[in-house]
């Protein structure tokens, strides 16, 4: 059944790759115009639930990774989709895919701040987690992350006891 | 009532009064929070010495940090702290805030509460167990009975000092100083 | 009226955890609500990608104070399933049992904040002391309270000591004769329908919508269960049903936290009647020089609250390139609280959010 | 000679009820903890809670903060020497129980004005709670009130319970009457302001309402002011109903019962919504009075 709906993807959409793992995981790679689409397509196909949108930093290959994973409320359905589209490090920029799913909302918030992703159409892109701002986002890899506590909290010092 | 504290109490009553009456507020900074359900509840129960959690920083005299401070958290310390009236006792609660702990090089939590605001006494662990509050509660009482606990007094002499460190981490802070700050030349 | 910003939490005796929500209230009612999360943030997934395989596991089960336990088991199979790493049947019926324990002692704690914000300050009192002599078996096993490190890839690390069956049985029947009495003064009490009847409540089309999963979910009448729908451990080896409820609102969410305990505690006993002898650990390599092949991979596991995901990403280091955990409180804090919040009273605040079972931990990481 | 001992009695009066409301305080943290399965506080907690707070540099929030906090204390006090503690009632003569229901009022309204000042959003929700609490059990109140002036023809508290004393407990004296001991029972929580009633200063809710923002010395006198008015509802109903007592243990022990009983109640009920609060109040208690006052019309 699982191959049936990856042809069936395949031959729909093209520009778009896709493999099976064990266990139910289906991996699908593709381009980021035709995610709104694809999510939709997924909708229809019962698989009405996003559990989650991820980013990855490939600093190597210059790319920010956006991953979306669906499942569904089907008690017999096990298979969970993965997709996953990359887009460019310098300027990363997306649509957003609350229209179709709803609590995409805090994920593309939570991307935004700590990635640097913009999502077009997104109502609030507010920061969610983060008190200070940072020039390079904190979760991109080239963030280093002691060398900035290190110089951020130990240049303050101890009050001392001292009159 | 032996005859000892008696005379403690005849001698300075409001002493006393602060130490077998510590209204604390917990802020549920971390992890330490968890522990302190277990102790204010039936199995260990700290009302019985007097430790009785309340809901407003106005009637607090012990501010319980219960773990790391992520610096969302430190603002909200800090005003919560410059509410409660004096005299006040902090307490800081597992290895977070006394070094950063498992934190260590975390780019959101602060490493050492004390630059902050004053702290009164440490209870270490990750996290310290119910036992660990309770002699941590002894012993800020023996602070308390030796005039040792004047947290709140440094935070009045210093208040420059630590006004800079948490602008420092914080950026321009919205309120009021608490006290008055003297500019010097 | 005057709308009036009121300020809910962080510091609050009605919130759990280090939560806050920005209320517009036109008396007693709500008009907008904001989740205000971060207080919080240590940057998990950040922290993780800086410390070795093994250096992890005593820093996620931290991303969540309420259940540790399902953290280090979500973590560990997603190891095991990147360094393809085989598990023994004894070390599997183990990790159940614990996974069951745990739920028993996280379940307590939220019977504890709710009841206590009801005002039900007895019934509390003894959610908590229920809980602690849970934590005591915790402690038998593994040598601490709230934080067990006790999952390790490949297995537990160490078997039930002596006679340690016997007390899980006589613990679990010690709390099992109190249901009684936790009906009669709370489950089945008048006052409790009538505060906690229609408050909060979603319907079936609303949780679908916005994703919800755990007793949110289950309360809304689908029978939605990731042990059931992709068994992990033993749990296809093990009968147990999985309770719903219809009405979808808090009175139904706490009844199925009650239903869901006193499963648990007969799936323990079925587990302890079924558990072989045997291995509990299939050694892994030194952790110091343990590189896990490339690779990636989501699993999840039904912690307490919900489905709990993580997206794990290897990139041959040893190290994680990139953790990304899926928490249950995320959605039901940040998306569907703010939507049932809207048009509640005020004095349901921390009714709906504790039935939602908003861990704020969880949410920020 | 006559004048000095009524002065004493004016000064001694509000001392006694007093101590015997911290005491009220004290045995309510023990007892509820022995309930919780605790050991619990030590009986003199209260006492100690006080002595802090009289230490401490409270804050004030202006002239308001602090006449509304005075205004409503005068009102307890003065509400306490119109209420016949053992017969010793210096002002009992002066008003009887019009002046009593009308006192009763002040002590809402000076914490309203009070802590309206502070201007904490969570106060004023607690305030407009009081004051619907107030209300509430008002309507109730106000019947049985008239049901006992009807049917001992007296306004003076002193001469019902001397009635009382004479001849039997007015609470078991006539069915009428019965039902509005039962009735006044039941809004008794809601006058002293514990438990199923306590949505006015629920700490899980609103930061515990009007409290709030008192630091210090006002949270001392808002701590006298919750202890007088344990005393004030315990002793009018024990006066009412349960025929006051010349004896001062005998009357000690009636407060003690009644007080006992609520915090029973008290241990095991959730808080009630505002809401919910009225439609009990407006329900059963006001029927209960209000078929008391019919039947007493009647006969």
């Amino acid at each position: 059944m699982n191959k049936e709906l990856l042809t069936e993807i395949l031959a729909t959409f093209k520009k778009t790759q896709g493999y099976i793992e064990k266990d139910n995981r289906l991996f699908i790679e593709t381009k980021k115009e035709i995610v709104p689409a694809l999510l939709k397509y997924f909708k229809d196909k019962s698989f009405d639930r996003l559990a989650m949108v991820s980013c990855v930093d490939r600093i190597n290959e210059n790319k920010l990774e956006i991953i979306y994973i669906l499942t569904s409320f089907c008690l017999d359905n096990p298979l969970n989709i993965i997709l996953k589209i990359k887009i460019s490090r310098n300027e990363p920029e997306l649509d957003t895919v609350i229209p179709i799913f709803e609590n995409a909302e805090p994920y593309e918030r939570e991307i935004h701040e700590l990635f640097g992703v913009d999502f077009i159409g997104h109502p609030r892109l507010t920061p969610l987690f983060l008190e200070r701002e940072y020039e390079i986002p904190p979760f991109r890899k080239d963030f280093d992350m002691r060398k900035y506590s290190e110089e951020l909290f130990d240049s303050v010092p101890f009050v001392g006891d001292e009159k | 009532m032996d005859r000892n504290k008696i005379s403690k109490w005849l001698k300075g009553p409001a002493k006393m009064g602060h130490k077998y009456s510590l209204s604390a507020i917990y802020f549920c900074t971390g992890c330490g929070i968890i522990e302190v359900p277990p102790v204010i509840t039936a199995r260990w129960d700290a009302e019985r010495f007097g430790v009785i959690p309340v809901a407003s920083p106005r009637q607090a005299n012990l501010f319980l940090i219960t773990g790391y401070v992520s610096l969302k958290t430190l603002k909200a310390i800090i005003r919560t702290y410059e509410q409660m009236p004096d005299p006040k006792y902090v307490v800081g609660f597992g290895s977070c805030p006394i070094n950063g702990g498992m934190y260590w090089d975390s780019y959101n939590t602060i490493k050492h509460l004390d630059k902050y605001i004053p702290v009164d006494g440490w209870i270490a662990g990750c996290m310290p167990r119910p036992e660990a509050i309770f002699i941590g509660v002894t012993h800020l009482w023996t602070l308390i009975d030796k005039d040792m606990a004047k947290g709140y007094v440094k935070y009045r002499e210093k208040y420059e000092s630590y006004r800079k460190n948490q602008e420092q981490i914080l950026g321009k802070l919205e309120w009021k100083p608490l006290y008055p700050i003297r500019r010097r030349k | 009226m005057r709308e009036l910003e009121l300020y809910f939490g962080p510091q609050h005796l009605g919130m759990v955890g280090n939560f806050s929500i920005t209320l517009s209230v036109e008396g007693d009612k709500i008009v907008n609500a904001a989740s205000n999360p971060g207080y919080l943030h240590r940057g998990f997934e950040k922290l993780m990608e800086y410390r070795t395989w093994s250096q992890n596991f005593p820093l996620v089960c931290r991303i969540n104070v309420i259940e540790p336990d399902s953290m280090e088991m979500v973590y560990a199979m997603a190891v095991e399933k990147l360094a393809n790493i085989e598990v023994p049947e004894r070390a599997e019926f183990i990790r159940s049992i614990y996974l069951e324990l745990a739920r028993i002692g996280s379940h307590l704690f939220g019977l504890w904040a709710y009841a206590n914000m009801l005002g039900f300050d007895t019934v509390a009192q003894w959610a908590m002391y229920h809980r602690d002599i849970i934590l005591d078996l915790f402690e038998e096993l593994t040598g601490a309270r709230v934080y067990h490190i006790y999952i390790n890839p490949g297995g537990v690390r160490r078997d039930f000591p002596k006679g340690f069956k016997e007390k899980i049985v006589k613990t679990l029947h010690s709390i099992g004769g109190c249901v009684p009495d936790y009906n009669n003064t709370f489950f089945e009490n008048r006052l409790f329908y009538e505060r906690a009847h229609r408050i909060g409540a979603i319907s079936q089309e609303e949780a679908i919508k916005y994703g919800a999963v755990g007793q949110p979910l289950r309360a809304t009448g689908i029978a939605h269960d990731i042990r059931k729908v992709e068994p992990y451990a033993v749990y296809d080896k093990v009968e147990f049903d999985v309770p719903i409820r219809e009405n979808g609102d808090a009175h139904s969410r706490i009844l199925i936290v009650r239903d869901e305990m006193i499963e648990s505690v007969h799936m323990i006993f079925k587990l302890l009647d079924m558990m072989p002898e045997g291995e509990v650990w299939n050694r892994t390599p030194n952790p110091f020089k343990w590189n896990i092949p490339e690779g990636e991979c989501y699993v999840r596991v039904e912690s307490s609250r919900g489905e709990l995901g993580l997206y794990l990403v290897s990139d041959g280091g040893d190290k994680p390139y990139r953790a990304h955990f899926r928490t249950p409180s995320y959605t039901h804090g940040l998306v569907i609280l703010e939507k049932v919040l809207r048009g509640a009273n005020i004095s349901d605040v921390g009714n709906i959010m504790i039935s939602l079972y908003v861990i704020a931990p969880e949410i920020d990481r | 000679m006559i004048m000095i001992i009524e002065v004493v009695k004016i000064i001694v009066l509000p001392l006694i009820a007093l101590i015997i409301g911290i005491f009220l305080m004290g045995l309510a943290r023990m007892i509820t903890a022995r309930i919780h399965w605790r050991y619990g506080p030590p009986i003199t907690q209260p006492l100690i809670d006080m002595v802090k707070f009289f230490d401490q540099r409270g804050i004030s929030h202006g002239f308001i903060f602090d006449f509304g906090i005075i205004l409503s204390l005068a009102g307890s006090i003065v509400l306490v020497l119109f209420i016949p503690f053992c017969k010793i009632a210096p002002l009992s003569n002066s008003g009887g129980l019009l002046v009593i229901l009308y006192l009763m009022l002040i002590t809402p309204l000076g914490i309203a004005l009070s802590s309206g000042a502070s201007g904490n959003p969570n106060a004023s929700i607690g305030i407009s709670r009081k004051f619907m609490l107030a209300l509430g059990y008002e309507v109730p109140f106000i019947l049985i009130i008239l049901t006992i002036m009807k049917s001992y023809n007296s306004l003076s508290l002193i001469d019902i319970v001397n009635v009382q004393q004479a001849g039997t407990w007015s609470i078991i004296s006539s069915l009428p009457l019965f039902l509005t001991g039962v009735a006044y029972f039941l809004i008794l929580p809601a006058i002293l302001g514990v438990r199923p009633f306590d949505m006015t200063t629920a700490p899980q809710e609103i930061s515990s309402g009007p409290k709030v923002e008192y630091s210090g010395k006002y949270l001392a006198l808002l701590s006298i002011e919750h202890a007088l008015t344990l005393y004030i509802g315990l002793t009018l109903f024990v006066n009412l109903f349960l025929g006051g007592s010349a004896n001062f243990i005998l009357f000690f022990i009636k407060i003690l019962i009644v007080f006992i009983i609520g915090l029973f109640i008290n241990a095991v009920f959730p808080r009630f919504r505002i809401e919910q609060a009225l439609k009990y109040l407006w329900g059963i208690p006001t029927l209960l009075a209000l078929a008391g006052l019919i039947l007493t019309m009647i006969i």
